[in-house]
């Protein structure tokens, strides 16, 4: 034990001591270039480690003037370097005889075709530029680089979203390019105020993360509170961006997550209209918003799109699908054996009938049949599609025909937690916690009945009312309550009558949608005010 | 980190308290012996009481289908046994029955006929109190034993004591010759000193072979004790007065006296009090629609003065049934319409004075009888289907 | 220096006075069996002397903005007679907790699982007030937004289903009682059912704007007659006699819905009800208990006395009477007079020593 | 159920002791000890089946007393 502790503190220290270490270790790269080639060269080759697809290719151009480029092996276009690098430089010089001194300023003026070069001294620089696709120009007798942006690898092009599809609505998804992904929201958002900040998170990874939000509609606090956040994360490698999201989140302790995700930009550029800000990670389709409310789980881009009766509707049916899908066990469970004479009497005898002969309590039919069901989802989704269908037609089959007549299991059981499991997958954004407080509420319910549904309940509901996300409280448009919220909620009201954004969320909160309806025009006038629930 | 850590402590404090008082009442489906009906008889001892309990056997309940191996099986069970009280009886067929009975579900509360003259209170009082049952139950009067009549074979029914709160409710919905009774209404006129509860009775006919049960006439309590019985006209009467009447029959003769059915279709009854005099006055007003059922003449009965005559028929039908029912009530000296609430309503001066003698002034007061009977339409045909 | 930095809106507060209120719904059967049929005209006089004695809460609060009683106390009665009338008081409110939280118990144990041990229910109860109160009065009050519609929707559904049941002459004849049942009928609904709301003293000085916090309140107060007053006509309408004997008025007449026999066993209406409404009750006795504890041994922080008091709550109100008898009895008999204490003289006191205090000190308008 | 009761003050008094002691507040400790004392004992008492005194019934009392002496109120 005391042995196992010392260990513990030698790891921890040598933990903090490696941390210290390490900015020290990358300064020592950040020397400045000799000027000569040769030293030049042996300079990056110390900074980058010997790798296969690290190309370094020198050639002499001009009268006698010794140049390399080095780059990356399929992070570059490598036709466009021989076509604007290597080609202008030493096929002009053959015929138009150079000027007698040729710096670096002259070639990049002169003699190179492509449009983004960048001059860099330091060699920290020019080989994190290296690292990210760049190709960077030295040559001999110039202190400097010539970081030249010609970046081009394969990628996976924009096409529809595997998680997130729609009947009505744009087909387009984020791919994993950062700069795709930006473009995709500039398309959406043409407006001078769209603004993309840029940071660098992980100290081994250099992953690119951009802030993306419209300048003076989103809070300033907001934009700084997610800079803050963002700054104090420590981590040597961002691989998705729910790396971040973990990093950010307000209670990172909590089944509910306080930041939501898509993969569409309709729905980012929607959410950033709103006011909030969107985090894109470079590597990942997943863009992340901020400040996330609990509604927003329920709410669909489609809704927008399709008409609003039909959408209220839908809403409403996702409400009640999210109940069923965390109450059905529970309720079953809890009437079946504690509350017997709240069941209409026909329906008790044919569910004391099914269940007679049953070996096993209600609740311990429930767990084992809720069980079984996260094993076949979990099986379905991680297995190739065909293996995938054949996994869930076996499961069907057993669940549903052999348990059954082999009288493991009652019907009525069966019946519950199909209805559960169809309408768990109405609500994407809340599986997670869906699923916990199922299975909470449904030992709540089996040890005692309705008083511990409703005590789940209510602790679930304190539990919410006390979160907040980025200062918005998490059941923001009905407690606190806002009108101009609760119209987007358990019904989305026209889009003409939805003159405000939800309180709290922007600086500005009139919705530019009311100048396009002539016959809002007497609609009182613009009124900012901040509001209490605010930072 | 802060946070997580109390959230930690919090859900462990939480698993542990759950732990801790978890799974006490908790019972399983099958479990339970769904109680369906329950008898009360007056045991041979004196003083003692004699419990039936209808228990349903959900497995022969299902057995409709694919597996009908058992059939024949009766899908209830009649445990029967005696006590000093009713929840020492209740109590008692624990020791027969292996689950334990479960009353929530329980539809009909019958009692023998010789507990409704024994005094009902001490018998029914189990069944206001305990938290498990219900005062939705339909509470009935046994012409013999309410052991027996548990124990009738249903026709269409499986089990006995569903078939007796149908036969209950239809005869209330159908023929309105006799009331249905809830606990709660029992109760209710239990609770006013001058009201008399009534309850429906459940008589058993034995053809040898099989014994059925149906409903015929009312019982009328006087206190709690039953005193007499309504036959199913003067049953009628009643819930003409009271307005309950929602459904029938009247049976009469058209002008050339052939007999003529027709149908009630809806029916208001009210009635209000009077001082004149010191003496009371009640005024009864009844308003009927109802259409042409069936004649067995020729004549052609939907001509207007026939049309008149049908409905005075009627009026004339209706209020002897109402008269008959207050004879019969006032004989009892069994107040079981309520006219003494009505005064204590409109008249709280004077009632202090009248509540002590009811009993008698009940049985002399004066009733006028309003009936405005009407028939409303003459089926799919005018004329009966003969040669002209 | 503030113990509770969480700020509500005046909207907020008058939904958190109106759900503290609802409780009444539950509770109001101990005037049944001496009223009877009248007892909506004894609910409209106590709301009428309940209005004057809330304008007088209001007064209190108002005279000295951002302080709550505990302070209010210290200030007017200086440290050592204030620190005991703080201590009465919410000795007093720690009572009341218990009290409620005995009648949820009882009534789980009578009504719907009858045979779980005593402490169950009130441990589970006061652990989830525990965390509400944990988390501050932001918290409390938006749960009880939630909480303060779902009653009134849930009274609007049952009278609809009960409105064929309803018969108007139940409540004929019209004041058949001797005075002195009337008087105390109304006694017990003013200091059972309307006048905790002295507890929100400790709550008030929360408000956002608060000079404004009258209007709430008595907004507040006004609805929550209008439900109670809504009820009792509804139970009195379905139930008539039997209204007198039964133990739990709303949960009989839930059990009289039977609509088609099809929506009937609503039971689980009440019991949603009694729970939402007991949580919020006993939430806010809970904030007031500790937060005054806090105040008067002048802590950094409420949150240490939480868990002590939780539990001190449980042990004793798990058996606080031998009998629902005794407590039914206590309810009638001896609770109006220990609660007309705290809930008129003293506050009556105070106020007297506010106005006195402004009188002779330099402030002369200051509103008494 | 006294051990699981013991068990479970033992928890609670592990999680906020040390708590409230690394941040300094003694004041706050002493009340605190000084009411969990009684909650412990009342709690115990409860358990044991002991006959709690119950504070709160008494003071009633005291004070229905109290309103019929000085004032002559009574429903009774």
């Amino acid at each position: 034990m005391i042995n196992y502790l010392k260990k513990v503190i030698r790891f921890r220290k040598r933990k903090k001591n490696s941390g210290k270490e390490r900015p020290e270790a990358r300064q020592e790269t950040d020397a400045a270039f000799f000027g000569e080639l040769e030293n030049d060269l042996g300079l990056l080759r110390g900074a980058i480690a010997e790798s296969s697809d690290l190309i370094i290719r020198t050639f002499i151009f001009g009268r006698q003037i010794k140049a390399a480029i080095i780059y990356i092996d399929g992070l570059t276009d490598k036709e466009l370097i021989s076509e604007t690098i290597l080609k202008p430089l030493m096929y002009r010089t053959d015929g138009n005889p150079l000027p007698e001194k040729v710096d670096l300023e002259y070639v990049r003026a002169e003699l190179l075709f492509t449009g983004s070069i960048d001059t860099k001294k330091s060699l920290k620089d020019v080989v994190s530029h290296i690292l990210s696709g760049d190709t960077a120009l030295l040559m001999d007798g110039a202190a400097e680089a010539l970081v030249i942006s010609l970046r081009g690898w394969k990628t996976r092009g924009i096409q529809e979203p595997q998680t997130e599809s729609v009947v009505r609505g744009p087909r387009e998804g984020f791919s994993e390019t950062l700069r795709i992904n930006t473009s995709l929201l500039r398309r959406k958002i043409k407006n001078p105020d769209l603004k993309f900040e840029t940071v660098t998170i992980g100290e081994r990874t250099h992953t690119d993360v951009c802030i993306a939000y419209i300048d003076n509609l989103a809070k300033p606090e907001l934009i700084e509170e997610i800079k803050r956040r963002l700054n104090k994360i420590e981590i040597d490698g961002i691989l998705e961006s729910g790396y971040i999201e973990q990093y950010i989140e307000d209670a990172p302790y909590s089944i509910f997550s306080t930041v939501s995700n898509s993969e569409k930009p309709d729905k980012v550029a929607a959410k950033m209209l709103e006011g909030r800000a969107a985090i894109l990670v470079d590597g990942t389709p997943f863009v992340l918003t901020v400040p996330m409310v609990f509604v927003e789980s329920f709410q669909s881009e489609e809704d927008y799109y399709s008409r609003p009766f039909f959408a209220s509707a839908i809403r409403l049916l996702r409400f009640i699908a999210f109940l069923i899908s965390i109450l059905a066990p529970a309720l079953y469970v809890a009437l079946s054996t504690f509350h017997q004479e709240l069941i209409p009497t026909p329906l008790l005898l044919s569910m004391a009938a099914a269940h007679e002969g049953v070996p096993f309590p209600a609740l311990i039919e429930a767990l084992v049949m809720l069980l079984f069901f996260e094993i076949l989802k979990e099986a379905g989704v991680r297995l190739p599609r065909p293996i995938g269908q054949a996994v869930s037609i076996v499961g069907a089959l057993v669940i549903g025909e052999a348990a059954v007549s082999a009288g493991l299991i009652g019907a009525p059981m069966v019946i519950v937690v199909a209805v559960t499991a169809v309408s768990s997958f109405t609500i994407p954004a809340q599986t997670d916690s869906g699923t916990i407080m199922r299975f909470v509420l449904l030992l709540l319910a089996g040890l005692m009945g309705g008083f511990g549904i409703s005590i789940g309940l209510f602790a679930i509901l304190i539990h919410m009312a006390s979160l907040r996300s980025f200062g918005i409280p998490y059941l923001m448009p009905l407690v606190p309550f806002d009108r101009s919220g609760f119209k987007d909620t358990f019904i989305r009201a026209p889009l003409r009558s939805m003159t405000k954004r939800p309180r709290g969320m922007a600086t500005d909160e009139i919705r530019r949608r009311n100048a396009s309806s002539p016959s809002r025009q007497k609609e009182e006038p613009p009124k900012v005010s901040s509001s209490e629930d605010s930072g | 980190m802060k946070t997580g850590s109390r959230m930690m402590k919090t859900v462990q404090c939480f698993v542990m308290i759950v732990c801790l008082c978890g799974c006490m009442n908790s019972r399983e489906l099958n479990e339970l012996g769904i109680v369906m009906g329950v008898g009360i008889d007056k045991g041979d001892e004196s003083g003692t009481v004699r419990i039936t309990a209808q228990v349903v056997k959900a497995g022969e309940i299902a057995s409709t289908g694919k597996n009908s191996g058992g059939i024949g099986g009766k899908a209830y069970v009649n445990f029967t046994d005696t006590g000093n009280t009713v929840f020492s009886a209740v109590r008692d067929i624990t020791t027969q029955s292996s689950r334990k009975l479960y009353f929530p579900h329980n539809q009909v509360l019958i009692l023998g006929r010789s507990a409704a003259e024994d005094g009902v209170t001490k018998y029914l009082d189990f069944f206001m109190r305990d938290p498990e049952t219900r005062l939705n139950v339909y509470i009935l009067v046994a012409d013999g034993s309410a052991e027996d009549a548990l124990a009738t074979d249903p026709q269409l029914e499986k089990i006995p004591a569903s078939a007796i709160s149908k036969l209950v409710e239809g005869e209330a919905k159908s023929t309105s010759q006799a009331m249905a009774v809830e606990l709660k209404d029992f109760k209710d006129s239990l609770m006013v000193k001058t009201n008399a509860p009534v309850a429906p009775i459940v008589e058993i006919s034995d053809d040898g072979e099989k014994k059925t049960a149906k409903i015929n006439g009312t019982a009328v309590f006087k206190g709690d004790k039953m005193v007499g019985a309504l036959d199913k006209t003067e049953g009628r009467g009643l819930l003409w007065v009271l307005g309950k009447v929602e459904g029938g029959i009247i049976e009469t003769t058209s002008s050339q006296g052939n007999p003529v059915s027709l149908e009630i279709v809806r029916a208001k009854g009210k009635f209000s009090p009077e001082l004149v005099d010191g003496k009371v006055k009640i005024t009864i007003t009844i308003s009927e629609e109802g259409n042409i059922g069936e004649e067995a003449g020729t004549e052609n009965l939907t001509a207007l003065p026939e049309v008149a005559f049908l409905e005075k028929q009627k009026g004339e039908v209706i209020k002897n049934e109402v008269t008959a029912a207050i004879k019969k009530a006032q004989e009892l000296h069994a107040d079981i319409f309520g006219f003494g609430e009505s005064i204590h309503h409109k008249y709280p001066e004077e009632w202090k004075a009248m509540k002590d003698q009811w009993d008698e002034l009940f049985s002399e007061i004066e009733v006028e009888v309003k009936v405005e009977a009407k028939l409303r339409l003459s089926g799919r045909i005018s004329a009966p289907a003969v040669p002209k | 220096m503030r113990l509770e930095k969480g700020v509500i809106t005046n909207t907020q507060l008058m939904f958190l006075i109106l759900s503290f209120m609802e409780f009444m719904v539950m509770s109001v059967n101990f005037v049944y069996s001496i009223c009877g049929a009248d007892a909506w005209i004894a609910v409209l006089a106590a709301y009428a002397v309940t209005m004057l004695v809330a304008v007088g809460y209001a007064a209190i609060a108002k005279s000295y903005p951002g302080k709550n009683l505990v302070e209010i106390n210290d200030v007017v009665f200086g440290p050592y007679l204030g620190k005991l009338f703080s201590a009465l008081y919410l000795w007093f409110f720690f009572e009341y907790m218990i009290h409620i939280a005995y009648y949820f118990n009882s009534f789980w144990l009578t009504y719907i699982m009858t045979e779980t041990p005593r402490a169950v229910f009130v441990i589970l109860l006061i652990f989830v007030c525990a965390a509400a109160v944990r988390s501050g009065i932001e918290v409390i009050a938006r749960c009880s937004m939630v909480f303060a519609i779902m009653v009134p929707i849930m009274a609007v559904f049952a009278a609809a289903l009960l409105l064929k049941d309803m018969k108007l002459f139940h409540f004929l004849p019209i004041l058949d009682l001797p005075p002195k049942d009337f008087i105390q009928s109304v006694h017990i609904i003013l200091t059972i059912q309307f006048c905790d709301i002295v507890v929100l003293l400790m709550i008030l000085p929360y408000a956002e704007d608060n000079n404004k916090i009258r209007k709430p309140l008595l907004i507040a107060v006004s609805l929550g007659a209008a439900l109670l007053l809504f009820t009792v006509l509804m139970s009195t309408a379905v139930l008539g006699a039997r209204m007198n004997n039964s133990t739990s008025v709303t949960f009989a007449i839930t059990r009289e819905i039977d609509v088609a026999k099809v929506l009937t066993r609503l039971d689980v209406l009440i019991a949603i009800t009694l729970l939402i409404t007991v949580f919020v009750k006993v939430a806010v006795f809970y904030y007031a208990t500790v937060l005054g504890l806090a105040q008067i041994f002048k802590l950094r922080s409420y949150k240490p006395l939480i868990v002590p008091v939780g539990i001190l709550a449980i042990a004793i109100s798990a058996n606080l009477y031998p009998s629902d008898m005794e407590q039914v009895y206590c309810a009638r008999y001896i609770w109006p007079f220990n609660a007309s204490l705290f809930e008129f003289i003293l506050p009556a006191i105070t106020l007297i020593a506010i106005g006195v205090r402004s009188l002779t000190g330099s402030k002369k308008e200051r509103n008494g | 159920m006294i051990v699981f009761l013991i068990a479970a003050f033992a928890v609670i008094l592990i999680v906020e002791v040390p708590a409230m002691i690394k941040k300094r507040q003694w004041r706050e400790l002493a009340v605190y000890s000084v009411l969990m004392a009684i909650a412990i004992a009342v709690s115990v008492m409860y358990v044991l089946d002991l006959n709690v005194p119950n504070p709160v019934k008494n003071s009633q009392y005291t004070v229905k007393g109290l309103a019929e002496y000085l004032f002559g109120l009574s429903y009774d």
